[in-house]
């Protein structure tokens, strides 16, 4: 007969406590699981149980959780006076998953690699703030390795940038801060096998990441790691799987799933609608908040979106009740009306600077149209994705389609298939005038959501270009240098939120709302920690016992 | 050329024909469809540098012709790269490399090939077994109550999309009567019996959605067979109904039902994505979609040169069926 | 009791009576034949002994009780049980009857199976015995073939080795012989007289050959629109018939001793065909089926092929009109190598079930070659057709009608106005009369002859039956094995046989006197036993 | 011959030529079932054609959202009783949007029945021309035309879409796009199958006997063959149609397919999928509505084959027309021709 998975039984107490298997069901396989290759923080949830960086985000809850933390090093990170150097020294005692010990060099060759086209995917600003990496081919074409980056010994380890970057400890928690050994680099096959700094190592990668076992590394010890807890013994992530089926088998929590998490498949409106009728489910739902947020965004380089009415009308006509409603609902998306995500860390400033309300001002918006020499109305065309991601996909379209109506605007809708809407909608040359977008934090600061959208020097003529206003504005410019100079995070912020008001003025997008993530996880899981940084349960924290 | 070794012959030709103008089709697909490769290889926020760097390193930049002339080159001689630390050589036949995960296209198609088999295959016993079952079943009882009931059911299969009846089978018998467990593939040379129970509801799901056609297809042409006059003789030798539909009635109607099962076995290889997608079998089917979306040439033309040989040699083992259930029917 | 006792039979088929008012019996162990014009009502009768018209559109009066059950109010079961074991039928068309997937030793097997409950090898077993029985030479390996591998005689005999197989109380024949060369006819003839005597079977034999009524039966009943026309002893009825039909019938009987008028063959030689191999199967099971055959067919003459079944005679004529491609050797049509059809040489199909369309109605099947030649005007069409389908004896109102609705010998006759209707100047005719009764047959030899002479027409008339053959060939090749064992004029042929094998034939044609039939079956069987 | 025949017979009756027509229409007539299905088949069709006046009988259109008959909080589900059926929206309202499902079933008939029939025609013409050329033409028209058929077979619908994707500009009408790729790209099936068929039709005499008279391979496939393959293609085609509706889905995800916010019954039933527990009937509408029409037509398609076959009217009971009454209906049709 079928195999019944043996169930552990759940005991009583709350504490967590070391010990079995936890389970990951995921839709999207590990396919990248080289520190270079990885974009996010830790490389998200499952690499960063492998992967140490220098600085990591703090695990704790809610905004407690976007603060950054030292991981290898022993500090956040030693900044020069105008924050153009940053000083890093390692923690003692370090060891990779065989023995061997952990130094700045190997810390220096794995941001070196990042660099090799062979293995492209990671974020842009090393490329962007080192000294002389911008033509940097990486080590295995340019033997000379980068001179910005220097190890005097084996625990130290100094960056020198080319501006000022305060944020520069955010960076560092990315994973091509991770140490690679250089003896142990395998190029594009490093994946298969990277060498691990942290609690567990990989002693399974089936399928290119489809199924991935982890089990201990007996070199890591809690001693020089104080922010991952490594309860669980093995860690077995089985990917690929349907996202109905994963919260269908989270809800069920037989056998192994009993102790199962998933790190990145969320409720959506159908099963959160299911699930806030169970008191013991909904008890299981763990809510998140990632800065992120979902905008139109306007192009005004193409008529009629020049004119700043025609933009203010439909940011007055907008519906927002609607759209949430589309996104999945008041409890999966919170209207915005400022493009920064609501959260402290990025320095949100609440402000609604075209007051449409729940649910659309048409009038406001007519009266406008007229100004603009549309007394009847027009007629325009929204460009979104056809993928199903609730983000910029024809539900929101065809909702903001419903309320622009109310306003004479007669909205024709473009769908374009995904390759094609990011080539069309990243492109100077192609750009549509009206269009769906999404945009998320790197980490959580006003830096990385504000300047790739709204500096001018980063709009990028013949590459993907995410300034789609294509505003160069020279006091919006100066003023991100300027907030880029600070070290004093808090107060940086506070101007981030400043400069989001200012440019939000323009009319250059409309902000439509921030996503919440609902996850559900097994009924044994114990001490799940959500910081605002991810959103979502970080697995490092996670008990099954 | 004549007999059984020229009709092998004629066909192992039409079948790498047929594969090259496969294979053509898809590089000139991909060549004119949006979507830059590069980019999306290199990630969204990469900057035009690196993009043009990455589209060097993968050959993007030569003109198609070259690209596929140095495709077929790996086909016949295999294809050196590099992993940046070392060469390695990918020996012929070779696909090339996925550009997104630096693959053998080669070794990922054999891992997932087994596991889209092992699907189609049991499906195709379920949906053989179901379909023609209930086809002859409702002409056996034709005009009863029993093949309004059969009808009604495999058209409402047929009707459901495969997730709803997936979802609901594995909700109700893994969730709630927790007879099964949730499916996940293991592999058949590790654990047979695990294997097939796993497997269980994913061949249902699919056969029952296929079955459908079987049984209206059977029902279809045996009917016709029943009006030809050879049955008369049947009758009239006393020969019970179960045996004309069971035994005449079925041989003469095989004809269509191989030719559809050759297809369906065919196209289901690389065409169960929705199964696949739905149960987590890493199969075919996923992957091609998967290579699609991101726009990953090698492994796009890979499976699909894959998928189109099942195609062909299903259609050829057809063939020789019906050449074996009609004698009448030459090969050619 | 009566084996079969019918009385007061009427058989409707939407509007058509097709059987009025009939009343017979037959004893055990007796045999009565049906004989009659062609769409008389025969094929009816005999379908309705074994309640075959049950659940088809055919309404049924008066009773019909055939080995002890009702026929009429059976149920199913009981008809099972009295289908093939207690009564047998041999169809009509035998061409068509047997399911082309299965080898026709497992057909037979299947059936007796279903009646005893012998094992699968003993059943097998039987069906050898039973082919073996009906002349099937080799029937352990030639039960084996398909039925599209057997030449019409064979599947002929075939289905009486079916029928045969479970020893029925009765056997209805319906025309069982038509596609039998006279040996063979002989031979048939002989085994059911034999079984008859063994095992008391009973026998309803359908024929429109009053030969082979005289040489098989003691009673007979004629037949004609349905009704009963005089019915009696076969000697009294054959003998001094009283009815002015009977007299009408017997003296449409073709003689084999009679003459033929001499038709106008000129020199011109339209089809020639020179070394003409056709092989089958291949590997060991290969053979000849026609082996290094020439022959030449003059403008006008009538060239008769006559020979044993399974001696490659249909297979030659399909060379002829080139619907098969000859191994070796080669056709000339008007002096030159011929590759595929002409319109101009048309073929009668032996078997005329097969040969129409069943979803098409006969006007269209015969208007095809009309149309193909280019004619639009649909009156003018239907007018010719109507105008072919009298010619051969049917009526321009069966334009609308579909081939099932025939009988045996209907379809036959579209066929010939099929052939007719391309105008051709060559006509392979693959027995062409064989289910018909002798009236229309005279009239349709008849209607070639006219043809010939206004047209010119030459004809290939392959047909078992000698007296025919005779009646029409100008020449005759004798076929046996694949070869021409004979050919010269007719007369020759005929009066002075120099193959012993033309001579054997010659000597099984069914004699029309009972008394002499039974002489020589009784002298055929001395010969047999010494 | 026959005197009873010659009676009842009015020979000039059955010279008009529209009595195959006839005879197929009342063949099928006779059938209950088949005359039910076609009723219904027409009622969707009328349906579909008459959406705007049946959505205007019920006050709302297809596009409209409804949000405060929703629950934002509990993912956007209907907050009515069964799934919001109200005086206003007959079957409810859809789940997130609010929109109302009996005129977006209506308007979603259009699309699909439209995209769907239409598909399956152009499906079953190529498939026929294609899968006879083959088993009539010689050893290599048969290869080419098989292999070819091959490559239609193996090519996902996922690549050939993608193609004229970037081939056909975005102004070209979607319902016109998504009916020709269905159409042109997936006739790969019918075509085995009625090659398969045409190789064992092909060997009868009576394809012989049409060889015999003249006609050229293309007069024969369609008058000899043609209807023989009758049976096995009309029961694919009416296997096809929820096939190409949910293709049309699988389209419109690509972008070739309509555009939103045209409804269609496969994209409601792709969209529906995870909703079918917390409001079934969203699941339940198009799944029912493909449900009875996939039954009409499935019922509807075998009345059609039993028609087409003369010899099921002895089966069925019915004459095949020669009785009076026909005869005096062919006198009239002959003479209004005439006329
Ligand atoms: N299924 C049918 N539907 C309509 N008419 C039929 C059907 N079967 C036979 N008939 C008609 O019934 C009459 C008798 O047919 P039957 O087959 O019994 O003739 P028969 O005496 O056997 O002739 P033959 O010697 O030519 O075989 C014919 O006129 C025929 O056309
Ligand atoms: N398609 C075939 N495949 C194999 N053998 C065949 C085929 N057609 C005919 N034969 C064989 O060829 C021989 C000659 O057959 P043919 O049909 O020409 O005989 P025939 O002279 O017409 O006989 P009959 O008078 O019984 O109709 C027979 O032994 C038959 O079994
Ligand atoms: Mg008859
Ligand atoms: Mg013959």
């Amino acid at each position: 007969g079928p195999k019944d998975n043996d169930a552990n039984g759940s005991s009583g107490d709350s504490t967590p406590h070391k010990g079995g298997t936890l389970t990951v069901l995921n839709s999207d396989p590990q396919t990248d699981f080289d520190p270079a290759r990885l974009y996010t923080s830790g490389g998200g949830n499952v690499p960063s149980l492998v992967f140490r960086t220098l600085t990591t985000r703090n695990r704790a809850d809610g905004a407690a959780g976007t603060k950054v933390v030292p991981d290898l090093a022993t500090d956040t990170g030693r900044p020069s006076k105008n924050a153009t150097v940053w000083t890093y020294t390692l923690k003692k005692g370090l060891k990779y998953e065989d023995g061997t010990a952990i130094t700045s060099a190997d810390i220096k060759y794995g941001i070196e690699r990042s660099f090799a086209p062979e293995l492209s995917g990671g974020a842009p600003y090393l490329r962007d703030w080192l000294v002389g990496a911008a033509d940097y081919q990486g080590p295995y074409k340019d033997k000379k390795g980068l001179s910005a980056i220097e190890t005097p010994d084996d625990r130290t380890i100094v960056f020198h940038l080319n501006k000022p970057e305060g944020e520069f400890p955010f960076l560092a928690t990315q994973t091509q801060f991770t140490p690679v050994p250089q003896a142990k680099d395998t190029g594009t096959k490093y994946e298969e096998h990277p060498v691990s700094s942290g609690p567990y190592k990989v002693v399974k990668n089936e399928n290119d990441g489809e199924h991935l076992v982890l089990e201990r590394n007996k070199y890591w010890s809690a001693a020089v790691d104080d922010q991952r807890k490594a309860y669980p013994d093995t860690i077995d992530v089985q990917s690929g799987l349907d996202s109905s089926v994963i919260n269908q088998r989270l809800s069920a929590s037989q056998g192994t799933d009993a102790a199962a998490v998933t790190t990145d498949t969320n409720l959506g409106p159908a099963e959160l609608a299911k699930v806030t009728g169970d008191k013991e489910l909904a008890a299981r739902v763990g809510t998140g908040h990632f800065g992120y947020t979902n905008y139109i965004a306007f192009n005004p380089k193409v008529k009629p979106f020049d004119n700043p009415k025609v933009r203010q009308a439909i940011s007055y006509a907008v519906d927002r009740s609607s759209v949430v409603n589309a996104a999945g609902g008041s409890a999966l998306a919170e209207p915005a009306t400022t493009f920064l995500p609501n959260q402290k860390s990025f320095g949100y400033t609440p402000y609604d600077l075209f007051p449409a309300g729940d649910t659309g001002n048409a009038a406001k918006a007519k009266e406008l149209l007229k100004e603009a020499g549309y007394p009847n109305g027009l007629t325009v065309t929204l460009t979104h994705d056809n993928a199903d991601n609730f983000k910029t996909s024809p539900e929101i379209a065809t909702a903001i389609q419903d309320a622009l109506k109310k306003a004479g605007i007669t909205v024709k809708l473009q769908g374009l298939e995904d390759n094609n809407y990011s080539d069309t909608v990243h492109s100077v040359k192609t750009e549509p005038g009206f269009f769906l977008a999404a945009w998320g934090a790197d980490w959580p600061s006003g830096g990385p959501f504000l300047a790739p959208i709204f500096d001018g020097r980063q709009i990028v003529k013949d590459g993907a270009n995410f300034n789609a206003s294509q505003l160069n504005d020279a006091s919006v410019n100066a003023e991100i240098d300027a907030i880029n100079k600070l070290t004093d995070l808090d107060a940086a912020a506070q101007r981030w939120g400043a400069l989001d008001k200012k440019i939000g003025a323009q009319a250059l997008t409309v902000p439509l709302f921030h996503p919440v993530y609902k996850r559900l996880v097994g009924k044994d899981i114990k001490n799940v920690v959500i910081s605002d940084w991810t959103g979502v349960l970080d697995i490092s924290q996670v008990a099954v016992k | 050329m004549n007999g059984f070794g020229g009709f092998l012959l004629r066909r192992t030709i039409g079948t790498l024909a047929t594969l090259l103008a496969i294979s053509v089709i898809v590089y000139v697909v991909f060549y004119v469809t949006p979507g830059n490769v590069a980019q999306i290889t290199c990630g969204p926020r990469c900057s035009p540098e690196q993009v043009h760097q990455v589209a060097q390193q993968l050959h993007l930049d030569d003109p198609l012709y070259v690209r596929y002339w140095h495709f077929l080159q790996g086909l016949v001689v295999g294809q050196d790269y590099s992993t940046g630390t070392s060469v390695e050589h990918c020996s012929a036949p070779c696909l090339g490399l996925s550009y997104q995960t630096d693959q053998q296209v080669l070794s990922i198609i054999l891992t997932r090939l087994p596991v889209s088999l092992s699907l189609v295959t049991g499906a195709m016993v379920l949906w053989l077994v179901l379909g023609v079952g209930t086809g002859v079943l409702s002409v056996w009882r034709r005009g009863r109550l029993t093949e309004r009931v059969l009808t009604g059911l495999t058209l409402a299969g047929w009707a459901t999309p495969v997730f709803v009846i997936g979802l609901v089978l594995m909700i109700v018998v893994c969730g709630e009567l927790q007879l099964l467990p949730f499916p996940q593939y293991v592999k058949f040379t590790d654990d047979p019996e695990q294997w097939a129970w796993n497997l269980l509801l994913p061949w249902f799901s699919l056969a029952l959605i296929e079955s459908a056609a079987f049984a209206r297809m059977t029902r279809s042409s045996m009917l016709e067979t029943l009006a030809e006059d050879h049955i008369r003789t049947f009758r009239a030798y006393g020969v019970g109904e179960r045996s004309i539909v069971g035994r005449h009635a079925l041989r003469g109607a095989l004809a269509p039902v191989i030719a559809l099962n050759a297809n369906n076995f065919g196209s289901a290889v690389g065409g169960a994505v929705l199964t696949e997608t739905l149960f987590g079998l890493p199969g075919l089917g996923q992957e091609l979609v998967h290579a699609v979306s991101v726009v990953d040439l090698p492994v796009v033309v890979g499976v699909v040169l894959v998928v189109g040989f099942f195609v062909v040699l299903a259609n050829a083992v057809a063939d020789v069926l019906y050449a074996v259930a009609d004698r009448r029917v030459v090969l050619t | 009791m009566s084996l079969v006792q019918v009385t007061d039979l009427t058989v409707e088929f939407g509007d058509l009576r097709a059987v009025d008012g009939l009343s017979f019996t037959l004893e055990r162990g007796a045999a009565l034949a049906l004989v009659g014009e062609s769409g008389s009502g025969k094929s009816t009768v005999a379908s309705a002994l074994l309640g075959l018209h049950h659940g088809t559109g055919a309404r049924l009066g008066g009773s019909i009780e055939v080995a002890g059950t009702d026929v009429q109010d059976a149920s199913d079961a009981e008809l099972r049980k009295l289908r093939g074991a207690k009564a047998a039928m041999v169809f009509q068309d035998p061409l068509s009857s047997l399911d082309p997937y299965y080898a026709i030793g497992d057909q037979i097997a299947e059936v007796y199976r279903v009646h005893t409950r012998a094992s699968r090898r003993a059943a097998r077993a039987r069906a050898v015995e039973v082919l073996d029985r009906v002349g099937i030479p080799d029937a352990r390996s030639r039960s084996r073939s398909r039925p599209h591998e057997f030449s019409g005689g064979m599947r002929q005999r075939a289905l009486i080795a079916m029928a045969l197989a479970c020893e029925p109380e009765l056997l209805i024949a319906d025309e069982p012989t038509t596609a039998l060369d006279v040996t063979v006819q002989a031979q048939i003839l002989d085994l059911l007289h034999t079984l008859r005597e063994e095992t008391g079977m009973g026998l309803l034999l359908v024929t429109h050959d009053v030969g082979v009524a005289a040489e098989s039966v003691d009673r007979v009943l004629v037949m004609r629109h349905g009704r009963v026309v005089e019915q009696g002893p076969v000697a009294g009825v054959l003998g001094a018939p009283t009815q002015p039909y009977t007299r009408e019938l017997l003296s449409a009987v073709p003689r084999v001793d009679a003459a033929r008028v001499p038709s106008q063959a000129s020199e011109g030689v339209v089809l020639e065909a020179s070394g003409l191999r056709r092989e089958f199967g291949r590997g060991k099971r290969a053979f000849a089926a026609v082996d290094d055959v020439s022959l030449t067919v003059h403008r006008g003459e009538t060239l008769g092929v006559v020979g044993e079944s399974g001696s490659g005679k249909t297979t030659l004529g399909r060379m002829l009109v080139g619907l098969l491609e000859p191994t070796a050797g080669e056709v000339r049509y008007d002096g030159h190598a011929r590759v595929g059809v002409n319109p101009a040489v048309q073929m009668v199909f032996q078997d005329p079930v097969s040969s129409l369309n069943p979803r098409r109605s006969v006007g269209e099947s015969i208007a095809d070659p009309l149309r193909a030649r280019g004619e639009h005007d649909e009156g003018r069409i239907r007018g010719r057709v109507t105008e072919l389908l009298e010619r051969v004896g049917l009526e321009g109102a069966h334009y609308q009608r579909y081939p099932h609705e025939f009988s045996g010998g209907q379809r036959q006759r579209v066929g010939i106005a099929r052939a007719l209707a391309a105008d051709p100047r060559v006509i392979v005719c693959d027995e062409p009369v064989s289910a018909l009764d002798v009236t229309t047959q005279a009239q349709v030899v008849a209607l070639l002859g006219e043809l010939q002479r206004e047209l010119g027409l030459a004809l290939v008339f392959v047909a078992h039956d000698l007296a025919v053959v005779r009646q029409v060939s100008d020449r005759v090749a004798v076929m046996r094995r694949g070869r021409i064992v004979e050919t010269g004029p007719a007369d020759e042929v005929y009066d002075n046989p120099q193959d012993p094998y033309t001579r054997q034939l010659l000597a099984a044609v069914p004699a029309l006197d009972p008394e002499v039939a039974a002489r020589r079956r009784a002298a055929r069987r001395e010969l047999a036993s010494a | 011959m026959s005197e009873a025949l010659v009676a009842t017979q009015a020979p000039e009756a059955l010279a008009s030529g529209a009595s195959g027509a006839r005879q197929f229409w009342r063949r099928l007539r006779t059938q209950r079932a088949a005359t039910v299905a076609a009723g219904i088949v027409a009622l969707l069709v009328l349906v579909a054609l008459a959406a705007p006046l049946l959505t205007a009988l019920e006050g709302q259109d297809p596009t409209t959202y409804h949000p405060s008959l929703i629950d934002s909080a509990r993912g956007g589900v209907p907050t009515g009783s069964l799934g919001g059926i109200s005086g206003h929206h007959w079957l409810g309202v859809e789940p997130q949007t609010g929109r109302d499902l009996f005129a977006r079933l209506v308007y979603g008939a259009r699309v699909s029945l439209g995209v769907a029939f239409s598909a399956t025609v152009i499906q079953v013409f190529v498939g026929l021309v294609v899968g006879v050329a083959a088993a009539l033409g010689g050893r290599w028209i048969d290869q080419l035309l098989s292999r070819i058929t091959d490559i239609f077979v193996a090519l996902p619908l996922m690549i050939m879409s993608l193609a004229l994707l970037a081939i056909v500009p975005q102004s070209f009408p979607r319902p016109v796009l998504v009916t020709l790729v269905i159409g042109l790209i997936s006739w790969g099936s019918i075509a085995k199958i009625v090659r398969a068929q045409t190789l064992t039709l092909k060997g009868l005499d009576y394809v012989a006997a049409a060889r015999l008279s003249g006609w050229g391979a293309w007069r024969i496939a369609r008058r000899e063959l043609l209807p023989g393959l009758a049976a096995p293609v009309i029961t694919y085609a009416s296997i096809l149609i929820p096939v190409n509706i949910s293709v049309e889905a699988a389209l419109s995800f690509l972008g070739v397919g309509v555009k939103p916010p045209t409804p269609s019954w496969g994209q409601m039933l792709t969209a529906a999928d995870v909703w079918y527990q917390a409001a079934p009937q969203y699941l339940l509408l198009p799944a029912g509505a493909l449900f009875v029409t996939v039954l009409a037509l499935a019922v509807l398609g075998d009345g059609v084959r039993t028609a087409l076959d003369p010899r099921a009217a002895s089966r069925l009971g019915v004459g095949t027309g020669r009785g009076r009454g026909r005869g005096r209906e062919a006198v009239t049709t002959a003479k209004e021709e005439s006329a």
